[in-house]
This record gives C-alpha cells, structure tokens and sequence, in this order.
C-alpha cells in the first residue's frame, strides 16, 4: 500500500496495523525491515523550524506506484508499505516510513534499501525549510546518506538536516 | 498543438509561474518549448524533465494535450 | 541497549520506548532502520508448532555487545537495540528485532544488516522445531536469507521456517 | 589442570551430557580434550568450539581454569 499523508503519522502504529491485515490468513512472513526517515530538529547546532513538503500532485504517486511494483519483481515479498509526508512538517515528524514483509530477510532488506534509494534520488517530491527568521530555503540536494568516512561522499550543509 | 508546463520547487519560485499553457508547432521539442516560454533564462543546469508524469530528455518530442514539468533535483525521503 | 528475553516481548512497542529516551535530549536521528523477526505459522503446506531457542548464557550475551560495539566503531550511530527471544515462542512471535538509529539513512541500514548477518552466522543460538506429533528436530543451519532466484543460493528445508 | 566443558544445542542432546569437568595435561589443545571426553566419537563435521566464551579453533592450547564448548552450527534470530 502507498499513501501521501497531508498531516502527522505515527509510523510504527501504521506499521501494525498493516501487518495485522496481513497475518489474518496466518503468518506468512519471517521478516520485516523497516526505516523511518524523521525530520531532525538539530542541524549543526541551529534549530530547526518546520519544513514544507511539495509534491507533484499525480507524478508522485504514479512514480511510487512504479518502484514498489520493480520491487515486488525484483524480490519475494509478502506484501510492502510505504507512507510519505506532503505538506507542512515539524520537527520530530515522521516524514516517510517503508516497511516489507518477507519469508526470508534478504528479501526485506534488498527491496527496503531500494525503495528508498529510489524515492530519495527520483521521487518528485521538494523540502522548502523555514529558518528561524521566518523567511526559507529550499533543500538543494539528497544525498548517498551518509556523512563522512568509509569513503562515502559527503553532502552539502542544507541537506544535511535530513537523513 | 497545446501543451501544458507545470513547474515545481525552487524553479516555481523563481520563475514566479506554477504552469501555464503553450501553443507549440509540430514537431517541437521539450527544450524548444522552454526557449519559448523563457526567453531570457538559460536552460537551467541539474534540471529535470517529466512527460506525462514520467522522466524524460530535453530532446523529447511534445504531442498535443502533452503536460509537461520542470523541475529542481528531488528531495523527499 | 542489548536484552535477552525469556518471554515474549512487542518489536515496536520496544523500539518506541527506546526511541522517547533517546529523544529526550532532542531529536537528533534522521533515519531508523529495523528489522524484526517472527516465527511463521506455515513452512511449505504444514503447520509449524512451537519453537524452543536455546543459547549460551555468558557467551551470547559477550557475543551480541561485541557486534553492537563493532558496529558503533564503524557507523555513525545516534543508537541501536537489540532484542532476541529466548527459550519457548510460539508462531506469530517475535524471535528477534534490532533498531538502529542514525543522522543519515546508510549508516543505520548497513548498520542494522551487519548485526542480523552477524547474529544469523555467529551468535550462539540454537532452534529446536517442535513437530505436530510432539517430537522435536534441531534447525540444522541459518542461510544467507534469500529463497532461489538472483543467484542466490538455496537452503536447506528445517531452515525456510525462519527468515 | 582442571577444564570445564559445555555441550550446547544438538550435539548436547547427540552425546547426552550438557558439560562436566576434565583433567588434562599441559600443553593440551582442544581437539585433544573431545577425544579424552568422546572416545567413540571422530571430530565432528561442522562442530564449533569457544575458549572463555570466544569463538576459537581446535588446535588453541588450553589452560587451567577454561571453559570450552563445543556446539554445532548456530541457528538464531
């Protein structure tokens, strides 16, 4: 199931509430991953406002709807659940959530790391952060999502707020 | 032919046009229309493309009815 | 945080009460990433009856703080936990979950598949299936965690009860 | 010198004993313990051993006071 949320969501209730309709015919899954990108209120020691989430009303679903299909072909999966923000955002929200259900765990892992790869380099969505003035700047950029070390790339200052 | 263009993100912004709708001959291309609807603006490093909701080149061909989106590197997630 | 729990607990119910004292000081994760692991009902068309995990008391516990401080030293890591059932679990419960918490998305998923591939290979657990008759048979070997396809390699029929 | 040994999993179950002590000689090696306490036994295929609860192969050297296991492959999580 994917659904964009125009308001708060608690992530891990969601979570639930998906498996349950999931283990009414037995519990067919071994394993389940899941991440849950959250909006921090700390980047590098400057408070973090709200942030407001554009999307492209159509695209964005369509676009979803496509990646969790390559990964229902791509692995075994039980069944998968994505849940996106739009709109307005505060600090500590939950901004996405990707769980997967799979008889073994390589599957979960593999589909899970996908999806949000996918979703954080082409899903058209764009972050507009509020800065303590009032005024705003948009985030300029995702990243490979990780910071430093292990000769991972680094990433520039704005976009370091989110995961 | 008529397209519709929709921009999104920063490039709403700085445009100051959230879409509009273009008379285009046959025959044009993605880029063409931007030319068209962006005289003064060089075509925009980092941009992307979408045809109908899917990705797409600045070298492909419009059609009639075509929505067509520019829009700033994404950044959900 | 690192527990052994000799009756059944709730993954996310766990995993949310870590997260508020982490959050505490603030929010200061961006990312979280899970995995859990449950006992299936069902393995190929029979009925799984309960499952007895036995361990090493002293080395187990010796085990999991050790891949949980390696995978600190080699992540940047907010936090992490990891709980593993022990002695009797029924189908439908959780045998295992571990939860890493990061600023950026790679480093808690790698993270978090590093300690399940360490704990499935190494840590010293032991599965006794109880059959439907009342009888019991050793889950001879844990695999790489994929079924078939991919090129992936197989596994051997006692283990596909478990992720 | 006086050792400690642990049986775990099936193989506890294969031999019938979860542990019992053992005196052995100095410079004894693992492998040389399964011998002194399964005389019938050849090594078994796959069989796993820890010295103070961290994995080691057949051939470490004991001490006195050691606790060793011997457990066959693990299944958790």
């Amino acid at each position: 199931m994917i659904e964009l949320k125009p308001s708060g969501f608690e992530p891990y209730p969601a979570l639930l509430a998906h498996q349950a309709s999931i283990s009414q015919a037995g519990v067919a899954f071994g394993a389940t991953c899941s991440f849950v990108g959250t909006l921090r209120d700390f980047n590098e020691g400057v408070t973090v406002s709200d942030m407001y989430l554009e999307h492209y009303p159509g695209m964005t679903e369509k676009f979803l709807a496509r990646i969790a299909d390559e990964a229902r072909q791509h692995w075994n999966l039980v069944d998968l659940l994505l849940i996106h923000r739009v709109g307005a955002i505060s600090p500590g929200e939950a901004i996405v959530l990707i769980a997967v259900w799979s008889v073994h765990r390589g599957d979960a892992f593999d589909a899970c790391r996908y999806l949000i790869e996918q979703l954080k380099s082409r899903a058209p969505f764009w972050k507009r952060e509020t800065l303590p003035g009032g005024s705003h700047r948009w985030v300029s950029a995702n990243t490979d999502g990780y910071r430093g070390g292990s000769g991972q790339s680094g990433m520039d200052s704005a976009e370091g707020i989110l995961a | 032919m008529l397209i519709q263009v929709l921009y999104f993100g920063s490039l709403r912004e700085e445009l100051g046009r959230a879409g509009e709708s273009l008379a285009v001959p046959e025959g044009s291309r993605i880029i063409d229309a931007w030319h068209a609807l962006n005289p003064d603006q060089p075509w925009p490093d980092n941009i992307l493309c979408a045809l109908n909701q899917d990705y797409v080149k600045s070298v492909a061909l419009l059609h009639d009815g075509d929505e067509l989106a520019f829009f700033p590197p994404v950044t959900g997630g």
